[in-house]
């Protein structure tokens, strides 16, 4: 194929993967051009881009999943190429068309790979085909809740909801038994069609605390195909990764060579050309079962960048420009370890919940081998209409203690005042005895969420005094005392615990 | 001054005095201190015996969630005269208990009880979506519903009262 | 020798460096103690550490430079090791001498080597016997102006006036001819005195710009001794580096090898433990002369932790509790390029003038192979008492093209607001022809100084809207207008041009 | 509301309305509708023409110090009275060049003139000793010292006047 010239790229997407992407072009001498909808004028990417457009209200189905509006900025803008991010339109086949149709360069797969390898059903079935192991589970999406309740019955239970599009654990859930499958199946469209533009869901067996190792992979479009290695994912919640590593405590040379040609020979069944992540599921005697394949960059990529000094965005952008790789699998080197933790406006000690609010104090941690892929700064209000993800936190270490001991240091610098972070937890989370061991799996939080819960911990005096204090200084510069808050107590009454028992 | 700290149910109290940066602080009978500075928003550093803390106190429907080193609070502080106030009149309080508030902005996807059911702590009350969640709010304890304001589809904002249970 | 055991660390110094040990104790699991002046209540570096005690006054001579305090807080706090940090007292060997007289670890070479190799004339002797290439010039201090006139005429016109102790730049100034020799042995021996206690001066040939390029080299108690590679540091402003690089664009493996090889005599032959750097002057005929030895941490050491992924503040440590390095030089690998600026509090416009106050904006720069080392924070008032030095910019990059890139995104990203910086001149360095080619000299900023003029460039409009609108939303919150400052005017009479012809 | 950006001795007159972020400017000529969102203290976020803009605005002694992209300017604003009446008083704007105020804090180390010499543009005046290094004062014109306020020892502010030159 012919190479296509690449010199201001529109990025479809917003939050850290817009800033990442808008680095990256800043980087090769791209010029970018952001979009952004009513609620994000004040959002960092909008800064940090060439130029900014708005194209709608605050809901995503109106402004960032809005394909017509996209494809008119990016010709109105004079833009040459579109990067999609992740999430969002990420892996929309029609988006991807819509893209080609306006004569721009799609940053990702080519529309037939996304149909192929995005749509979860089909890519079981070329697994099916390559031999490639699976969760047993139907390669179709289900077409009605009957037939769900059928499928359900034949694949057995528990077992999971999944949507047949997207990802990123949205559009997930876990059905115990049969009188869960309705409720289940209406929130995972519900979640599926708000988040992707698509309601289609399909059923797969479930299988009890698994470990989640992806293999990332990259393929030119001139036939070449090589793996990153792994990235490690067990640690979650909803559904929803927490904490990744690269390389996995779990997976040795043979294993990552067995999983990396698995991933290569799936990538060039699908015709996939792009950066693009094969998910495996791993058992406890280190059988992996193909999940998923996702079509586009992973928020995890950071991980794989720091172990193999591989830019991963710029990679996307050389190849969707149809330079060739440059380098063959040998050519791949990996040195040390790198852990990344996602730091989500939810409250860790509530179950979860959504934290959308003003960050009036921000103090992100830096230093050595510390990388903050961030979203947000101090004064950002987090809107509530978009997803949870302020800042993604990456170290690297000569090996995985190394990482880890500096991982619990930065998470231990990060202040994020005005907003509940998931940073608490993350604190408990590395510190904890099975995570330095490595003993990894999908239940490991739910396992250790008890824990989680504000402790009578030996600072208690300490905490006790800054929020005497704080309150006595606020009643030193205020005449009227604040009455104490009416809600409070509700608090009480709304700890969706539900999400410990999905 | 004098407040009381309400941590986990557990009130006690606190006297403070000192001014621009240096404190003395009185609580469970030992005298604290404080060499205080707010460093940025919500971010102080404190030196108590020659040992630096720093702990970000963010206000979260009146009270202090105060995060120090690895540990979370929520810390609930009065002056102490508000305090004796406020629980001498205990029945409002007791009232307080039974309104399910919209502990965030968002969208009710689906409500599941009406006026007169009967719940049980775990119960789902409601369906709340927000940042592309769906979030179960359920019931903390047993109860009867007396009166449900919302209706699925409706926005509400954090504070709204959703539900009332006697 | 026997091991020691370390378990918690007094940081003797402040700023970035004193929060750098600092982390790199938590990463180790030791504690760490801090020391203020008066002026530092509010330094990261006392919010960082584990402990932190009042020593003094602002003044350095009352505070950070005084020993006895330091020890008597060691002991005080039951330290069992003392790391000094860079600058004050880190080559002061009656420093080291005292910590280990009071039973502490000192976390550096021992006495003996500090004279050896950190008096500048006591090493040019060592340099001399072992047949290391040299800058002609003393290999005493002069004893008197009078010495000084003498051995001026000696050594030759142009030359070099260097403090005998410390490093950094200061207590350097350049002579052109005999009438400005008294004045610089002055301001000479004034700095020296201030920043390191002793105000001994030596002479040297001016080389007329060559580069400045160093050799990181880590010697263990057990007789091995490895090099790191060289930094490049030719980008200097009042003979103070400003940007610095790892590995040079000028030096190539063999020569690097034969650089490394002198450094790993020199640090021998002075009896060198832990870690030191050899720094030479290179012709453009790629003749290395030795310049001195710095017996302690760099400020530009992190390039080279970046492309070797030698974390060098842990084998200090390590160093200092015993252990054996445990890998030889053929184990040291390089990945990369790194480049390293310093964001110093200093008007470039105004001829480096400090620019001491409040930073009432910070936005650091962040992402993919970024790394801040910084001492301060939004809200910080960054004392007049120290250093101009605020934060260190560090990016990695596949290759030096790609690190240059990088940094040009990052400083562009990096944000501060209230205090003048270091940062406008940076973005120029790093995009001029000349050290994008590699092209550098320690005489390249005073040769584009002229171009750091602000310019009449294509923001004009756009900066004058910002100005404007500033003024105006400020008259809409306030009824009272402030009155011109008297002082504006003043400006132009204050650029300290000298310090161009310096 | 008028003002005069005054930029490398070349002032303009500039005519702002609008509020709440969205703004219109008339400067040389041209209308430019301005999106303006101050981010941070003094980080401002524009946007111009779907142009997306970050500058930094510092105030430094009375005076605007603008940083866009890589390009600084140091901006002179006033209101358009102020501007026309500080001009046509001009002795007094006269005067001010003719003395050199200290631009930072720190401790003067040498005195170089003394009243009655006549001094060339780059002539030392004095050094002044802040953050470790010595900074020398040079003269940006000729001129005779006419006094000298401080002496070597002395600590100064920034702002203090320490040389008036006629």
């Amino acid at each position: 194929m012919t190479a296509r010239r690449i010199a201001k790229v529109l990025v479809a997407n917003r939050g850290e993967i817009a800033v990442r992407v808008i680095r990256a072009c800043r980087e090769q001498g791209f010029a970018s051009v952001a979009v952004f909808s009513e609620a994000d004028r004040e959002a960092l990417h909008v800064q940090m881009a060439d130029e900014a457009y708005l194209i709608g209200p605050p809901p995503a189905s109106e402004s960032y999943l809005a394909i017509d509006k996209l494809v008119a900025v990016a010709k109105k803008a004079g833009a040459d190429a579109v990067h999609p991010g992740y999430g969002f339109l990420a892996e929309n086949a029609a988006f991807a068309e819509a893209c080609v149709a306006a004569g721009l360069t799609f940053v990702g797969p080519p529309p037939a790979a996304i149909r192929a390898m995005g749509d979860k059903t089909a890519a079981r079935r070329i697994a099916r085909d390559l031999k490639v192991p699976m969760v047993p589970g139907t390669v179709e999406p289900v077409a009605s809740d009957a037939a769900a309740r059928q499928a359900a019955r034949e694949v057995g239970y528990p077992l999971m909801v999944k949507a047949a599009l997207g990802g990123g654990g949205k559009g997930m859930r876990l059905v115990r038994q049969e009188a869960e499958l309705d409720a289940a199946l209406r929130m995972a469209r519900n979640e599926a069609a708000a988040a992707f533009g698509d309601g289609g869901v399909y059923i797969e067996r479930y299988l009890p605390e698994p470990r989640h190792i992806e293999v990332q992979v990259l393929a030119d479009a001139h036939g070449h195909v090589v793996h990153l290695g792994e990235r490690e994912c067990s640690i979650q919640r909803r559904h929803q990764k927490l904490v990744e590593e690269s390389p996995s405590p779990f997976v040795d040379a043979p294993m990552r060579a067995r999983m990396g040609d698995a991933a290569c020979r799936l990538a060039q069944a699908g015709g996939y050309v792009n950066a693009g992540t094969v998910e495996f599921l791993v058992d406890a005697d280190r059988n992996f079962y193909f999940l998923e394949m996702n079509t586009r960059l992973q928020v995890e990529h950071p991980v794989t960048e720091m172990v193999t000094g591989i830019d991963l965005v710029r990679e996307q952008l050389r190849i969707a420009a149809g330079e060739p790789l440059g380098y063959a699998q040998a050519d791949v080197g990996w040195r040390g370890a790198a852990i990344e933790c996602r730091i989500n406006a939810e409250d860790p000690f509530n179950g979860w919940l959504p934290s959308p609010g003003t960050i009036t104090g921000l103090r992100a941690a830096t230093g050595p081998w510390v990388r903050d892929d961030s979203g947000v700064y101090e004064g950002y209000t987090v809107p509530r209409f978009y997803d949870t993800l302020l800042a993604k936190l990456i170290v690297w270490g000569a090996d995985r203690a190394a990482a880890i001991d500096r991982m619990a240091r930065a998470l231990a610098e990060y202040k994020v005042v005005g907003v509940r972070t998931t940073i608490p937890a993350l604190i408990r989370i590395v510190k904890h005895p099975d995570f330095c061991a490595g003993r990894l799996s999908t239940g490991f939080l739910d396992r250790i969420m008890p824990a989680l819960r504000a402790a009578e911990g030996r600072r208690r005096s300490v905490a006790v005094i800054a929020a005497v204090l704080a309150e006595y200084e606020r009643l030193g510069r205020r005449t009227i005392v604040a009455p104490p808050a009416p809600t409070s107590d509700a608090w009480r009454w709304s700890h969706p615990r539900g999400w410990r028992r999905a | 001054m004098k407040f009381v700290a309400t941590v986990g149910g557990q009130p006690e109290t606190v006297e403070v005095t000192g001014e621009g940066g240096r404190y003395r602080l009185t609580l469970g009978g030992e005298v604290w201190e404080v060499d205080a500075r707010l460093t940025a928003q919500g971010i102080y550093s404190l030196l108590i015996d020659d040992v630096s803390h720093v702990a970000d106190v963010t206000d979260q429907d009146g009270a202090c969630v105060v995060d120090v080193g690895d540990e979370t609070y929520v810390i609930q502080v009065e002056e102490e005269t508000r305090h004796i106030i406020r629980t001498k009149g205990g029945a409002a309080g007791g009232h307080a208990h039974q309104t399910l508030a919209a502990p965030l902005p968002g969208k009710i996807t689906h409500v599941a009880v009406k006026a007169g059911d009967t719940v049980e702590a775990g119960d789902t009350l409601l369906v709340i979506e927000a940042m592309k969640m769906e979030n179960e709010l359920r019931a903390g304890g047993p109860g009867t519903v007396a009166e449900v304001r919302v209706q699925a589809g409706q926005t509400v904002n954090a504070g709204d009262v959703l539900i009332v249970i006697d």
